[in-house]
């Protein structure tokens, strides 16, 4: 069946939160009724640490517009340190893709609590506003994923 | 030489490894030599540009000890595997060997010289006989990119030296992030162009990987079968993108910029740029950091302050599409 | 014998990829290989060996071969099309046209790769003399003549003019097609050529390797000389040699999750590889030294034996300048042919 | 061929695969599965002779050649015993029937069932998952039981709970005429009250005379071991058969992995005879 494509953009979105922080934000988000586009698709990782670069670039490479890693503030880490690692990988990373020429904008991190349903739906609000602004991802993808 | 001779004659070592004579006279390979009567072949110049601390890791696993020739470059890398432990510093006996800087053959062979026979330094200038008469060509034109921003001459590590000195300074060189700057100014539309041009070239030969000392893992990631972009396919441009990314980060905070990834790189693909990025981030946000250094210091990606900067400062610094 | 100077290249490039695609050596980043002709790119016929060989235009580094999809358990099956345009490859050299026939032994023997025939059916190939042959040449050790390039149509550059002569039928129909760009060309230019580049391959360090030592009768001797444990020392593993080599036809099949389906394609795979051999159940060659010594013996020994003698190489002697620890097929030859 | 949307514009390959469906899985072991697989038509897929392979893959896991263990002879249908042990098996022992999978083939060459061994006395020793490719050309065998003289098979497993094809052997094989079976476990068991002993001691112990032709399969080491005791008990190198199993691709002879020496396993093999194996470089 040939369904006729339309012509909105409808960004696809990764959102990576960690288990203990920003994952019970986005439910507090969703339990006090704060929108958030349904673009945002949720992976729950233990840790924002468990993100991996190649977690990144895949889901890019999957037909991903936009990847945002939420995880919990510096200090707050169930972990203890976790979420400072992530920092400092993701930082290196998306200065790289950066420098390799994507847009910065398609990348971000943020420290959300569990009490901050709030900033979690506003986040993602900005998120989605600003992915729409910057189109379709065209430079960091996989073409067999996107001509199948 | 003679002093490897000595030191295999007397048993402290059991094999020297060092860089053997080729056929061509540009093109000595790194080799074992196990007796005294071998090292007949042995020969260092400036076509001995392989790093040999990628290879003292499997000889550290070999029985005894091993005697190995390191330039002054090399060394940092032999500390970084120290202080990752993967060789064994007790079963190595270390000769530091002044450098005067490694060539380029291609540079040479793209200044059109063909049909070469041997090679040889006069003063400043390469004299190359070739088949289609004698050539002349600057050595300082003929120098590795990397040795043309060298770190410098000072070995890190070693139990003796041969000619080289203590505190040797390197000559005037430039500034090894200047290229990575001018790509920072760049459009990042340029950006991506640039790096389109050049890593489509990638025929993921792995050599980048494979001469890379920073890359000693057993198994690596893009050799895991299970991973369904992984190795040899090149199939979307993605693919290189995905691997010389990720290699560059695995090696974050660890690679010396040998250059060995550039030097091997049977394309030419540019690929210090990357691991230099990384470093002149690290220095920019984390502190001044050279790999290979020392042997005790965290790695800046198994460091954290509190008051790091946020990978937002990606966004504000650039900003520009 | 035709003609056609030198300045009226591109004339000449626009008229044969106007009636089909049109491949040459293309300079991109500082380094040179086979391309789709286009306007805009830069043409580069001088730089004798292009980093990757033609082989490329009819073994590419990967092709699909057929998309599946599974829905609802029902598996459906969708081959990929075989090539059906004509197409042109401009500027292969003697050693990389022999490199053809060493692959065809291989994907044309029953059975048949349906992939690799028929884009040799469609391809038509143009081999340039080697004006300045270079010291890491041996093609002559192999039989192969530089100067007399045995493809469809062969060509010689003399001075500030083309020549240009066809060989087969594909050849003619090609040159037909472009026929009025041509002017008529004599005999005697090229034969000073021919022999100008003759007299330069007997000078070249490695055209004189013996190989006599290289028989399927050996095979065992070769296969436990102790100097392999020597040899492959520096190798470093990567796949380098393998994949600059036109003769390396070994391939791997994987599978490429899209999301929405499977694509099965296949890829070329290096010998040199760890898992290249390696099982659910374990790996037959656990050395590098296997590895290294595979790759070799399959060249020069058991290629040779499968196909009367004819061996898996053919003297380009890209592998001679592209290894990084500087091993080479050379090296190797001397080596256990006694020389060195 | 399979089902294909191209409306047949293209000359189909080697590499293209059909669909099968499995119609039928039964367990032999804790880790041996033996699938049944069909056509969509429920046709056969193929015919094959004894010894032959096929390559059996589900897209997007992987693809493997496993030797097909149902007999030419059997005109419905094709069998194979696959024993988990990498990503693909397992995936396919967590198939259920009427799963789809594909299948190309068949590649290799056979057992010489129709010259070399025709009017043979035949000994087929098999080890584990060995017998695999073994019951092909004995169920083959048995169907055409007037060309050839006696059967003997001699079967062995680590228990008797990894004794392949158990009913079968029992039921059929045991009960034929002019056929002799042994089986034998490596250690003792509760509820065994056969042989005990590894394969190669067992064969020693029968002590079987010379006047046959041997067909091996099963664990190197067991081929290894068996060689040696059969040497020792007089057979000929001439007189042994046995399957090699290398890693394989293309499975004819293109993409290089199983060449050893001149050949190409899957191509010139699986089937060789042991004096054509001393001339191979050991690699296998």
């Amino acid at each position: 069946m040939q369904v006729e494509k339309t012509q909105v953009f409808r960004p696809k979105i990764v959102a990576f939160c960690c288990n203990w922080c920003s994952y019970a934000g986005a439910d507090l988000a969703g339990s006090s009724r704060l929108a958030y586009p349904a673009d945002v698709k949720i992976i729950r990782v233990p840790c924002s640490c468990r993100v991996n670069p190649m977690f990144i670039l895949r889901a890019f490479q999957r037909g991903a517009d936009g990847v945002i890693l939420c995880g919990c503030h510096p200090g707050d880490c169930h972990y203890t340190t976790g979420n400072y690692y992530a920092r400092r990988r993701m930082t290196l990373l998306f200065s790289m893709l950066d420098y390799l020429g994507v847009e910065n904008g398609r990348t971000r991190v943020e420290w959300v609590s569990a009490a901050e349903g709030v900033k979690f739906s506003t986040t993602m609000n900005e998120f989605v506003a600003k992915i729409h602004s910057l189109g379709e991802n065209v430079r960091l993808g996989d073409l067999r994923c996107k001509n199948d | 030489m003679e002093r490897a001779k000595e030191l295999l004659t007397d048993g402290t070592v059991v094999r020297v490894l060092g860089w053997k004579q080729g056929d061509l006279g540009y093109n000595p390979e790194p080799a074992y030599f196990n007796s005294p009567e071998e090292l007949a072949d042995f020969v260092y110049d400036g076509f001995c540009g392989a790093n040999l601390s990628k290879y003292m890791i499997q000889a550290g696993k070999m029985e005894r000890n091993t005697l190995v020739f390191l330039k002054p470059c090399d060394t940092y890398s032999f500390n970084q595997l120290i202080k990752e432990h993967r060789v064994n510093r007790e079963k190595t006996y270390i000769i530091g060997v002044g450098c005067k800087g490694t060539l380029d053959i291609d540079k040479i062979k793209n200044a059109g010289i063909k049909g070469i026979e041997s090679i040889s330094q006069d003063g400043d200038m390469l004299k190359i006989q070739t088949i289609y008469g004698e050539k002349e060509f600057p050595f300082d034109d003929a120098l590795l990119e990397r040795c043309t921003v060298c770190k410098g001459k000072t070995h890190l590590v070693y139990d003796e030296l041969i000619g080289a000195q203590e505190g040797e300074e390197a000559g005037p060189k430039g500034n090894r992030f200047e290229m990575v700057e001018k790509l920072e100014a760049m459009m990042p539309k340029e950006r991506f162009a640039f790096w389109q041009n050049e890593l489509s070239k990638c025929i993921r030969c792995n050599a980048c990987r494979n001469a890379c000392p920073a890359c000693s893992c057993l198994k690596c990631v893009f050799d895991s079968n299970k991973f369904d972009s992984a190795q040899k396919a090149n199939v979307d441009t993605f693919e290189e993108q995905m691997f010389h990314v990720i290699r560059a980060f695995h090696v974050a905070g660890r690679c010396t910029d040998c250059g060995e990834c550039s030097r091997v790189c049977p394309q030419g693909i540019p690929l210090h740029l990357l691991n230099r990025k990384f470093i002149k981030d690290i220095n920019e946000f984390y502190g001044p950091y050279q790999a290979g250094e020392d042997t005790d210091s965290r790695a800046p990606l198994t460091d954290y302050m509190f008051e790091d900067v946020e990978p937002s400062v990606v966004t504000e610094r650039g900003g520009k599409h | 014998m035709y003609q056609i100077k030198k300045d009226r290249l591109p004339e000449l490039f626009a008229a044969m990829a106007g009636a089909q695609d049109l491949f040459l050596p293309i300079r991109k980043a500082d380094q040179t290989n086979y391309g789709l002709w286009t306007e805009e790119v830069q043409v580069d016929l001088d730089t004798l060996k292009t980093v990757k060989s033609g082989k490329d235009c009819f073994f590419p580094q990967s092709e699909t071969l057929y998309s599946c999809k599974n829905e609802d358990g029902k598996l459906s099956i969708d081959p990929a099309k075989l090539t059906d345009e004509p197409f042109v490859v401009f500027g292969m050299r003697a050693c990389d046209v022999q490199g053809l026939k060493v692959l065809d032994n291989v994907f044309l023997n029953d059975p048949v790769d349906s992939f690799y025939a028929a884009r040799r059916e469609h391809g038509t190939v143009v081999a340039i003399a080697c004006h300045e042959p270079e010291e890491t040449c041996f093609c002559k050790v192999f039989g192969i003549d530089a100067a007399n390039p045995a493809s469809d149509v062969a060509a010689w550059f003399v001075g500030e003019d083309l020549y240009w002569k066809a060989l087969t039928e594909k050849g003619e129909r090609l040159t037909e097609s472009v026929k009025e760009l041509f002017t008529d060309g004599d005999d005697t230019a090229v034969e000073e050529e021919k022999k100008q580049i003759q007299a330069i391959i007997e000078k070249l360090p490695y055209s004189h390797l013996d190989l006599s030592r290289f028989t399927p009768e050996k095979t065992m001797e070769l296969f436990d000389s102790p100097l392999w444990e020597e040899m492959y020392q520096p190798c470093l593993a990567c796949g380098t040699c393998t994949f600059v080599c036109p003769t390396c036809q070994c391939y791997d099949i994987k599978d490429f999750n899209t999301g929405s389906g499977v694509q099965r394609y296949r890829c070329w795979d290096s010998c040199m590889y760890s898992d290249f051999t390696m099982m659910a159940h374990g790996n037959m060659r656990t050395s590098q030294m296997q590895r290294f010594r595979q790759r070799f013996m399959h060249k020069l020994v058991y290629y040779p034996a499968n196909n009367d003698g004819m061996f898996s190489c053919v003297g380009c002697g890209r592998c001679v300048s592209k290894c990084p620890a500087s091993l080479n097929i050379v090296k190797v030859i001397k080596k256990l042919g006694g020389e060195a | 061929m399979g089902e294909c949307t191209c409306g047949g514009n293209h000359k189909s390959d080697m590499l293209i695969p059909m669909i099968g469906v499995i119609t039928d899985i039964r367990t032999e072991t804790p880790d041996v599965k033996t699938f049944r697989v069909v056509g969509r038509d429920g046709k056969k897929l193929f015919e094959h002779m004894p010894g032959q392979c096929a390559m059996v893959s589900v897209p997007g896991v992987g693809e493997a050649m496993f030797s097909i263990t149902s007999s030419p002879t059997n005109k419905e249908f094709q069998e194979f015993s696959i024993k988990r042990c990498g990503s693909l098996t397992d995936v396919l022992h967590g198939m259920n029937p009427g799963d789809e999978i594909t299948v190309r083939g068949p590649y290799g060459n056979a057992f010489p069932v129709e010259t070399a061994l025709k009017g043979e006395n035949l000994l087929f020793i098999a080890g584990g998952i060995g017998l695999a490719p073994l019951r092909s050309v004995i169920n083959y065998v048995l169907d055409n039981r007037e060309n050839y003289g006696t059967v003997e098979i001699l079967y062995g497993s680590r228990s008797a709970d990894d004794l392949v094809q158990l009913e079968e052997i029992q039921q059929v094989w045991c009960k034929t005429d002019g056929v002799d079976v042994y089986l034998t476990i490596d250690r003792e068991q509760e509820g065994w009250d056969g042989h005990v002993g590894f394969v190669p001691s067992y064969l020693k112990e029968i002590g079987f005379t010379t006047d046959k032709k041997v067909l091996v399969c099963g664990p190197p080491i067991m081929i290894k071991f068996v060689l040696a005791g059969l040497t020792e008990m007089g057979f000929t190198k001439e007189q042994i058969y046995t399957t090699l199993e290398l890693r394989m691709k293309c499975g004819i002879g293109k993409c290089g992995r199983c060449n050893i020496g001149s050949k190409y396993v899957c191509k010139d093999g699986p089937v060789f005879r042991f004096d054509e194996i001393d001339e191979l470089p050991p690699e296998y």
